[in-house]
């Protein structure tokens, strides 16, 4: 028999090749600004173009093909469904944002013209992490995103501080996608295939009548993988040093896309494998075990973050804590099985990135031209100085805090919400708890703004107009989202 | 007409907004223009009370959107007979305020800010009493937060920074309980009736389980557990002893403006809470715990008393005497009683108008002199007689002599509390001579007496035109409630007796049987 | 013990020793060898459920990801020369700057 | 209320007073723009119009009355009505309130008059006036209402009157201490006039008293005691008995027609008139009347005993007043009720007398008040002189007088009432002794004798001396009112005409003259030796010098049995005390610090946690693999089992 | 049963993952990682997955651990060698037992796993198939070419991300 009769190729349909415009565009995009960055003279310029047209035009097509049945392809290597939508579009507007945060930054830093092509390459990345539903394209998509990420952490090359960061993140992360790689394979070995719904149904029939353990080691092994990205408490180490160590912008673009995306695909995996009945639910140990990470999770976050004076630092452990917001709708919806409480993530992510990306343009504009370091002291007197930077910048950190009507208040009550429809009270407290310690280091800033005089000769902000613009719509966004949550929380239907 | 409410609530946040976008240069337009806003939300508030019908149970002018349709909230708000003493109150208040501190600011910049985030307080305390949606009621509710924390740490007293912190972290911790309960609400709401409703009235409906076997007297059963979590909020804010610790630094740091706004307003918000949403939403472990908090509020009277007498400082004194007043209204709240009830609602708004009247006194003394230690003023009734005057108006109505409003609520508070329960009340009543010992005390160490140091130091000048007419209004307000106030309390008669039958539909128990009788 | 047991067995063991050298060895190159080890244990163990499942994709996903470990390294050895240009040094004693 | 007529009047007599008020307080400051711009001679005259107009009405009511109508009610409004609570200001003037609107009006349209004189001096004295108005009302309205509430209203309200009159020279901090003293020490009392009227509401839901007396019951003896021992509390405070009388002396600090008109003729007689009004209740409660009678023995025998060792003018005569409280509470625990509002009237035209003569030495002698520095004043003021020694033998009760009749009413009774004994009669008596020594002393001391510190005073315009003309007639022939019938018999005199007045509201005391030792005779008979012997021994004791011949006694007296060290010792510093160890420990140490302890602990633990980011990258590829083993292992050996 | 062959190469490799872990130099490590590679690659071999085995071989064996040599002689660090592990601190005891209790762990849920024969059930592509097929390669090759080729693309998307990165942090100028 000839070789087209044993191995027939599955071809891709017109409306898959149209589901697959955003990501085709952002690689096409991506390799373009990697092509115009040696451009002499241009290079920056070119390169920016590129991302940013590449991304206008990925949104758009978003838009335009928002298809309610899903689309798959080739037995769900890629699936563009609500879900990739959504978080494309979170991944492509971050890197955008981040672009833009970086004009004059860079020059002022010395960044490489690559940065663009980079970012363009992380969102493609993003882009394939969160529409797969086969686990080694989940982790193609996941390297794509993080190589680029790793150079962008190091990028900045006359710093010692990122080139630490830059290692402590790939040896770090390199690991834990190995981690991540090996529980694939056991998930592969113990199901006999890579798709989610495969694995999920295959395994769902293996758990009816008793539980091996080889499946149960896998899904843990993939878990810690993930939990890593998200930076859970005992996987977070790294968290603090990268995002203090990278400058600004590429902390900004990681803190909102990478861990959004990452997110996302954790989102899509957990709904489709983990909160399968009688998978988590079979034992008392998962549910223990999430139970304690997100509990750690919570009150290291907001505990370190208290004696932290570093803005970035500060922002980084409050991401910890925020990590644990989020992990609490996981709980509810793997061991509480409430789909709704996906809704609930969703608009989290939504509302989480909005408002670090707007903090972290504002960071970009008072980081001190030396070191890209940030710190309480630079802030002084900034109300006065620049009050509608100061105001900006209160708004995100009380949005962070969950201060109604800001967006923050808002994905904190949804996730609370399905917490406590998930019956986990206990969990909730802490929660609440761990928001009135963080809330002291959130608002401890507002202090240095409002209540304490600056010393002229620390003034050393920009007034770059890139990160201007982020962050006033950041701000709008914010109290928008704030005053008409449901426009957003409803994007999943 | 319906339209003023949400005017009410919106307008002096626009103001605020335009206020903070002033020029600097422009900066001197910001009072006039609070002033203004807020007589304009005044004159609003005196319209709904022309036309509001004390007759009619239950909400009026009702608005009602859709917000959060996922979770059945609302954006809505209704004048009822619980609310429209407080949002009258709320609303005359605020441009008084203005007028009142008006001399106190000097710097066009402080102006700005005072009087913008006092706009949006006021804005946040009206919604906070006009919202009949749960969550609506919570939003508000925090929105006063952070004008809050940020006025007191921008111009509050040598040791701004910590109280601010202090403050903002008691009352952040009771509101987030506070949400967690909330969101209990709604979703046990949603799984009993099938259509979820934050509406507070649908809320009233549902019957949490309470049975007292639980640990802790029952506060281990889903209705205790919720019923903390509320009350956590509102007792912080109110403040009932021991969960005060917070006021006497805040309301002594505090720029005179704020702390009338703090004093007068805020802790009204908390009692006001406990009315509307504590007792009525939780029946059962209302009335299993009622006496313990009788108890606690009696106690609070005589515990804010006693600190009173022997502060040094003229303003933490009155701070304490404020607590001490605060837990006269709680004593009513917990009779569960319609007159004890009444009286409570009534002595919120006395509380507010006297503890605003000494606040203003204190900060024109503020203003003057350098130290507010009570024992370096003295005499200055000779120098200044209207202000001497309209201090003592408003010691006469914290002391509660008869013929000022004070009197009215503290009386029926007492008579309901000693029908339902006379232990606390005789604790409560001693805190009527305690009362006066503190209060003669500040009059006379700062009003009587040979001139003291700061007395002698600074030329005292009397009271201007708008200081002037700030206190009229006030003693106005003192003697005519305390003189006719029946035709106040006949505005919240029918919403408190639907209140307390639904509390306890058999009625209050009185020790001794009960018979009515009018002559 | 049949061949499959003691293949998976190998590449546990290759994984784990991978993650030791990461936490013992202060020299990063070696680390970085030590992501290579854990990769090669899972490729070991894909090849092996491939072997055992009858399956040719295994396989295939073995050869995705030797490229993607390529990669990885390039990109990691470049990122030691970075270090090496600001430390003058890849023990990891030296690049404790970030810290708190 | 079997015939009670609705009228206004008892309303106009309430507020032509407030109109006064409210005309000097508030209208004629605004008008000319500041207080300093006004006139004495124009506000006195305005208060003076407002209070002869009240006693003109009341006048008019009091004819109304006598013309056979058993009370005006007036229903004024309704004050608080509430589903559970509910009362209303109704104005009640039967044949008692008519008697102490009488007085009020009458006495207080005197007192107005002669300030017109005493203030002249005095700048701004239009608060002066303004003030007394107001006191008129309050008492007025004390007397008038028909419920407890109001009368309590009038109660406090008196009480704050006093207070402003008392620190009326506030510059003198001594001046604004006793005003604080006496409106506390009144607190106190009223502390429990609010409980008892909670329980009576709680029991009866009403607080009229019409309604009370068909409700009362002996039943609920308990609690009608608590009621009446509470009501007891009160009236002690506002009466200055035995143990509270110690704010009366101080408020002498106040300007003397205040002292005239509040300290003696009025306000302190409240509580008299609240015996009086509640004697329904306190008549099926005995135990507390007899303890009441005996308070009112004690207390009339301290404030006789210091009196007699005090040198200032005004002091002597408020603890003479003291006593003299003390005899009508003696009365009023015996259930003479009649007998005590007798002594009230005639001590209300006697003392009211007394002190407007002080006044007016003092007025003379230009503020002078301590007799050692006077004497030999009878030539240079004739008219006062004469006045007083009228005052004073009406007050010693020489026969005729009116002290006589009524002060032998009161002895009467401590003898013949069921309840009275001979314990109490001998006090009684001893009383009346003393009177007569230290009214004696006080003038020996002021009038006769030479002058002593060279003060050669001059006789007050005639608008002070006429009010004192017409006090001293009252005082002399204000006995007239109440003849006992024996003496009506004898020399056919209209027998006992207040207590027939009195009867139909305040029952007259029961007497079954079989078992009575003394006759009402004989009981005047021994009074008034006793009052002539003490007359002579206070002429002999005092002749040298002015101080008793026993010095501890005089110490003790002229300390005033250190009343005052033993409250600040027993409740004023145990308050301080108290309150300074709570703000130190439990407010400073515990609930002040919470905030700062939970922010310690948190920080504290965050730099725990931090050593873990001491950016090692081995700790850090440790913790993972140890996070890592550890969910394997939770998770294989937890799930799987 | 086992094949002798492959325990021996087993045995071979495990030893080599030890020295490359406890030598001082680099070098060796390098070489034994090296050594390991190529064991591996027969194993593969033997197992009938002759495609790996040649990749094993040619890009491990050969162009990675070029690189890795490439590289330390670049940064010449064959001197500085003191101090590699650190044999008195608890942390490396700690290590040790813990990586060892994992590889215990995986080993026990391997044996457990081989208890579970006949899920899931295998496919058709056996050793005696893929001969017919023509060989592990062609079939390979078919399955990537058929149905992975996007992954194939997404692949070459990830080594262009490699050279750029590689690119930018090697670069000498900073413009």
């Amino acid at each position: 028999m000839t070789f087209e009769q044993l191995f027939p190729i599955q071809f891709i349909s017109s409306e898959q090749w149209q589901a697959l415009i955003p990501l085709i565009v952002m690689g096409i995009s991506s390799v373009l600004a990697l092509l115009a960055a040696p451009w002499h003279h241009y290079g920056r310029v070119a390169s920016l173009a590129a991302l940013a047209a590449g991304s206008v035009i990925a949104l758009l097509s978003l838009s335009f093909s928002v298809s309610d049945a899903p689309v798959s392809i080739l037995g769900g290597v890629l699936v563009i469904d609500r879900l990739s939508q959504v978080f494309s579009a979170i991944a492509i507007l971050s890197g955008l944002a981040a672009g833009i945060m970086s004009i004059g930054f860079d020059q002022r830093e010395h960044l490489h013209n690559e940065l663009y092509a980079l970012i363009a390459f992380a969102v493609s990345g993003m882009i394939i992490l969160v529409s797969t539903r086969d686990l080694v394209v989940l982790f193609i998509g996941l390297e794509l995103m993080s190589l680029a990420v790793y150079v962008m952490v190091g990028m900045r090359r006359q710093a010692e501080g990122a080139a630490e960061a830059g290692l402590k993140y790939f040896l770090l992360g390199g690991a834990a996608s190995a981690i991540l790689l090996y529980g694939v394979t056991l998930l592969y070995g113990s199901s006999g295939s890579l798709k989610f719904d495969i694995i999920g149904s295959s395994l769902g029939r293996m758990w009816h009548d008793h539980t091996p353990m080889l499946p149960v080691l896998g899904l843990v092994m993939v878990g810690v993988g993930f939990l890593f990205k998200v930076g859970a408490v005992p996987f977070h180490s790294w968290i603090p040093d990268v995002y203090s160590g990278a400058s600004t912008p590429v902390t900004g673009f990681m803190i909102s896309g990478v861990k959004a995306t990452a997110i996302g695909a954790l989102l899509r995996f957990s709904s489709e494998v983990f909160a399968l009945p009688g998978l988590m639910t079979s034992g008392g140990g998962f549910y223990w075990i999430l139970w304690a990470i997100i509990a750690f999770t919570l009150l290291f976050g907001s505990l370190v973050g208290l004696r932290q004076t570093s803005l970035k630092r500060m922002l980084a452990y409050s991401t910890i804590a925020h990590t644990g917001y989020v992990l609490l709708g996981f709980m509810a919806l793997i061991i509480g099985q409430k789909p709704e409480a996906s809704d609930a993530i969703v608009s989290y992510t939504l509302f989480y990135v909005v408002m670090n990306l707007g903090g972290f343009a504002v960071l970009t504009l008072i980081s001190p031209r030396d070191t890209d370091e940030p710190t309480l002291q630079d802030l002084a007197g900034l109300g006065q100085r620049r009050p509608y930077l100061a105001f900006a910048l209160s708004l995100f950190l009380l949005s962070m805090a969950g201060i109604p009507p800001t967006a923050g208040f808002f994905g904190k009550y949804y996730l609370f919400m399905s917490a406590l429809s998930a019956g986990e009270l206990g969990l909730t407290v802490l929660a609440v708890v761990a928001s009135i310690i963080s809330a002291v280091f959130y608002l401890r800033p507002l202090v240095f703004m409002y209540m304490k005089s600056s010393d002229a000769e620390l003034v050393n902000d920009s007034r770059w107009f890139g990160s201007s613009a982020v962050v006033g719509l950041a701000a709008v966004l914010t109290v928008v989202m704030g005053i008409l949550p449901s426009w957003f929380s409803s994007l999943m239907k | 007409m319906n339209q003023l409410l949400s005017w009410m609530i919106f307008l002096p946040a626009l103001a605020a907004l335009a206020i903070l976008s002033l020029p600097q240069q422009k900066s001197a337009w910001a009072r006039p223009i609070g002033v203004v806003v807020s007589a304009l939300v005044a004159v609003f508030a005196l319209l709904l009370w022309q036309s509001f019908d004390p007759a009619v149970q239950g909400a009026q002018f009702l608005i009602k959107q859709p917000w959060l349709p996922e979770f059945g909230i609302h954006f809505e708000l209704a004048l009822d007979g619980l609310n429209i003493p407080l949002v009258l109150f709320t609303a005359l208040l605020t441009p008084l305020a203005f007028l009142g501190t008006w001399s106190l600011q000097a710097e066009g910049s402080v102006q700005k800010r005072m009087t913008a985030l006092i706009l949006l307080m006021e804005t946040g305390a009206l919604g906070t009493f006009l919202s009949q949606d749960i969550f609506l009621f919570y939003v508000f509710w925090e929105i006063i937060l952070i004008p809050a924390y940020l006025l007191i740490g921008m111009y509050g007293g040598a040791d701004r920074l910590k109280t601010t912190l202090q403050f903002f972290l008691y009352t952040f911790a009771g509101s987030l309980l506070m949400l967690v309960a909330i969101g209990w609400m709604i979703w046990v709401q949603k799984a009993s009736t099938g259509t979820a409703s934050a509406s507070i009235a649908d809320l009233q409906n549902i019957q949490l389980n309470f049975d007292s076997s639980a640990g802790l007297w029952g506060l281990m059963s889903v209705q205790g557990l919720v019923f903390v979590g509320f009350a956590a909020a509102f007792f912080v804010k109110s403040p009932l002893v021991p969960l005060h610790a917070w006021l006497p630094s805040t309301y002594t740091q505090a720029p005179t403006l704020v702390t009338i706004y703090l004093a007068a307003v805020l802790s009204k918000m908390g009692t006001y809470g406990i009315l509307k949403i504590l007792l009525p939403l939780f029946p059962d472990a209302a009335r299993a715990f009622a006496p313990t908090l009788m108890w606690l509020a009696a106690f609070g009277i005589v515990y804010g008393a006693v600190l009173a007498i022997v502060q040094k400082n003229l303003k933490t004194a009155i701070a304490y005497s404020s607590l001490s007043h605060v837990s006269y209204i709680l004593l009513g709240l917990f009779s569960l009683s319609p007159s004890g009830m009444s009286g409570a609602l009534l002595q919120m708004v006395n509380h507010g108008i006297a503890i605003a009247g000494l606040f203003l006194v204190v900060g024109w003394l503020e203003k003057k002199s350098d130290s507010l230690d009570l024992s370096s003023f003295g005499g200055l009734a000779k120098s200044t007689p209207l202000l001497a005057t309209s201090l003592m108006v408003m010691v006469l109505s914290s002391v509660a002599l008869p013929g000022t409003n004070g009197f009215v609520g503290e009386f029926m508070v007492l008579v309901a509390s000693f029908r339902v329960h006379a232990g606390p009340t005789i604790l409560a009543a001693t805190g009527m001579v305690l009362g006066a010992v503190y209060m003669l005390n500040v009059y006379q160490k700062t009003m009587f007496g040979a001139a003291g140091a700061e007395g002698l130091k600074v030329s005292w000048s009397d009271l201007g035109a708008k200081e002037i007419l700030v206190m009229v209004a006030l003693s106005a307000a003192v003697v005519g409630i305390g003189v006719a106030p029946q035709s106040y309390l006949e505005l919240s008669k029918k919403s408190i007796e639907a209140t307390v039958k639904h509390i306890s539909p058999e009625g209050p128990k009185p020790e001794q049987p009960v018979q009515v009788s009018n002559f | 013990m049949d061949t499959g047991t003691l293949l998976h067995i190998l590449s546990a063991w290759l994984f784990c020793m991978g993650l030791l050298a990461l936490v013992l060895r202060r020299n990063t190159l070696v680390m970085l060898m030590g992501i290579e080890l854990m990769l090669n244990g899972v490729n070991l163990s894909f090849v092996t459920f491939a072997h055992e499942l009858a399956q040719i994709s295994g396989q295939l996903q073995v050869f995705f990801i030797i490229t993607i470990a390529a990669a990885e390294s390039a990109v990691g050895l470049s990122i030691l020369v970075n270090v090496y240009r600001n430390f003058g040094s890849i023990k990891t004693d030296r690049t404790k700057t970030l810290r708190g | 209320m079997s015939d009670s007529v609705n009228s206004n009047l008892p309303l106009w007599i309430l507020l032509l007073p407030l109109c006064g008020f409210v005309f000097n307080g508030i209208v004629y400051p605004c008008l000319v723009r500041g207080v300093s711009r006004t006139k004495n001679t124009v506000a006195g005259f305005v208060a003076v119009l407002a209070m002869v107009a009240s006693f003109i009405v009341a006048c008019q009511g009091f004819r109304e009355l006598a013309s056979g109508s058993a009370a005006l009610h007036a229903q004024v409004y309704q004050w608080v009505d509430m589903s559970d609570f509910s009362v209303g200001l109704n104005l009640h003037l039967d044949r008692l309130s008519a008697i102490m609107a009488l007085i009020i009006t009458g006495i207080g349209s005197l007192i107005h008059i002669y300030s017109i004189g005493y203030m002249s001096h005095e700048p701004a004295g239009v608060r002066f006036f303004a003030y007394l108005n107001l006191f008129c009302f309050a008492m007025l309205l004390l007397v008038l209402s028909d419920n407890l509430l109001f009368t309590f209203f009038g109660w406090e309200a008196v009480g704050l009157c006093s207070y402003l009159l008392i620190s009326y020279w506030y510059s003198e901090s001594a001046n604004a201490d006793a005003a604080r003293k006496a409106f506390l020490v009144n607190r106190v009392g009223d502390f429990g006039f609010v409980l008892a009227m909670c329980m009576l509401y709680a029991k009866f839901g009403t607080l009229s008293y019409a309604q009370l007396l068909t409700m009362i019951s002996p039943e609920s003896a308990a609690f009608l005691t608590g009621v009446a021992v509470l009501l007891f509390f009160a009236a002690t405070g506002k009466s200055a008995q035995f143990p509270l009388y110690v704010w009366l002396p101080d408020a002498m600090a106040g300007p003397t027609p205040v002292s005239a008109l509040i300290h003696a003729a009025t306000m302190v007689t409240a509580g008299v008139y609240l015996f009086a009004r509640m004697h329904f209740l306190f008549e099926l409660t005995p135990a507390v009347m007899t303890v009441v009678a005996w308070t009112g023995a004690i207390t009339a025998l301290l404030g006789g005993t210091i009196a007699l060792a005090q040198n200032d003018i005004k002091k002597v005569l408020a603890y003479s007043t003291v006593s003299q409280l003390g005899f009508m509470f003696l009365a009023t625990g015996l259930g003479a009720y009649q007998a005590a509002v007798f002594h009230l009237m005639t001590h209300a035209f006697f003392k009211a007398l007394l002190f407007l003569g002080a006044g007016s030495v003092i007025h003379a002698c230009d503020g002078e008040q301590d007799m050692r520095n006077m004497g030999g004043l009878q030539k240079a003021l004739p008219i006062t002189y004469v006045t007083m020694l009228l005052g004073s033998a009406a007050i010693m009760g020489l026969p005729l007088f009116s002290g006589f009749f009524s002060k032998d009413d009161i002895l009467f009774a401590a003898e013949a009432s069921p309840r009275g004994s001979m314990a109490l009669f001998a006090a009684g008596l001893g009383a009346a002794f003393l009177t007569a020594i230290y009214t004696i002393r006080l003038l020996k001391m002021t009038f006769w004798g030479k002058a002593r510190a060279g003060i050669h005073g001059h006789e007050s315009p005639w608008i002070m001396t006429f009010p004192l003309l017409v006090l001293a007639v009252l005082a002399t022939l204000g006995g007239f009112l109440g003849v006992p019938h024996e003496w009506a018999h004898a020399f056919g005199l209209p027998g006992n005409l207040l207590s027939d007045w009195l009867n139909p509201v305040v029952p007259a005391l029961i007497v079954s003259h079989s078992e009575i030792a003394l006759s009402e005779i004989g009981v005047s008979v021994l009074a008034v030796s006793l009052s002539f012997i003490g007359i002579f021994l206070g002429y002999v004791m005092f002749n040298t010098n002015f101080n008793l011949p026993w010095k501890a006694l005089g110490r003790l007296w002229e300390g005033k049995y250190f009343v005052d060290e033993i409250y600040s010792a027993l409740f004023v510093k145990p308050l301080y005390w108290i309150g300074d160890l709570v703000a130190r420990t439990l407010e400073g140490r515990l609930l002040q610090n919470l905030g700062t302890w939970m922010g310690l602990g948190s920080t504290w633990s965050g730099d725990r946690l931090r050593a873990l980011q001491a950016g090692d990258l081995q700790v850090f590829a440790l913790i993972l693999l140890a996070g890592l083993s550890l969910v394997v292992f939770i998770s294989l050996f937890w799930t799987h089992v | 049963m086992v094949n002798p062959v492959i325990a021996i190469l087993s045995l071979v490799i495990a030893i080599l993952s030890l020295t490359m872990i406890f030598v001082k130099s680099p070098i060796s490590s390098a070489i034994s990682l090296v050594g390991l590679m190529l064991a591996l690659g027969g194993i593969y071999a033997l197992i009938g997955a002759h495609f790996v085995a040649a990749l094993q071989v040619i890009i491990y064996a050969g162009a990675v651990m070029v690189l890795f040599v490439f590289s330390i002689m670049l940064l010449n660090m064959n001197e500085e060698e003191a101090g590699e592990i650190d044999y008195h601190s608890w942390k490396t005891y700690a290590g040790l037992g813990v990586s060892l209790g994992l590889t215990g762990l995986f080993a026990i849920t391997f044996i457990n796993w081989a208890q579970e024969k006949g899920l899931p059930v295998p496919d058709i592509y056996t050793l005696e198939k893929i001969r017919e097929i023509g060989g592990n390669v062609v079939a390979v090759s078919g399955v990537l070419f058929s149905q992975s080729y996007v992954q194939f693309e997404l692949i070459s998307l990830l080594l262009l991300v490699a050279i750029a990165g590689a690119l930018v942090l090697a670069k000498r100028k900073v413009d």
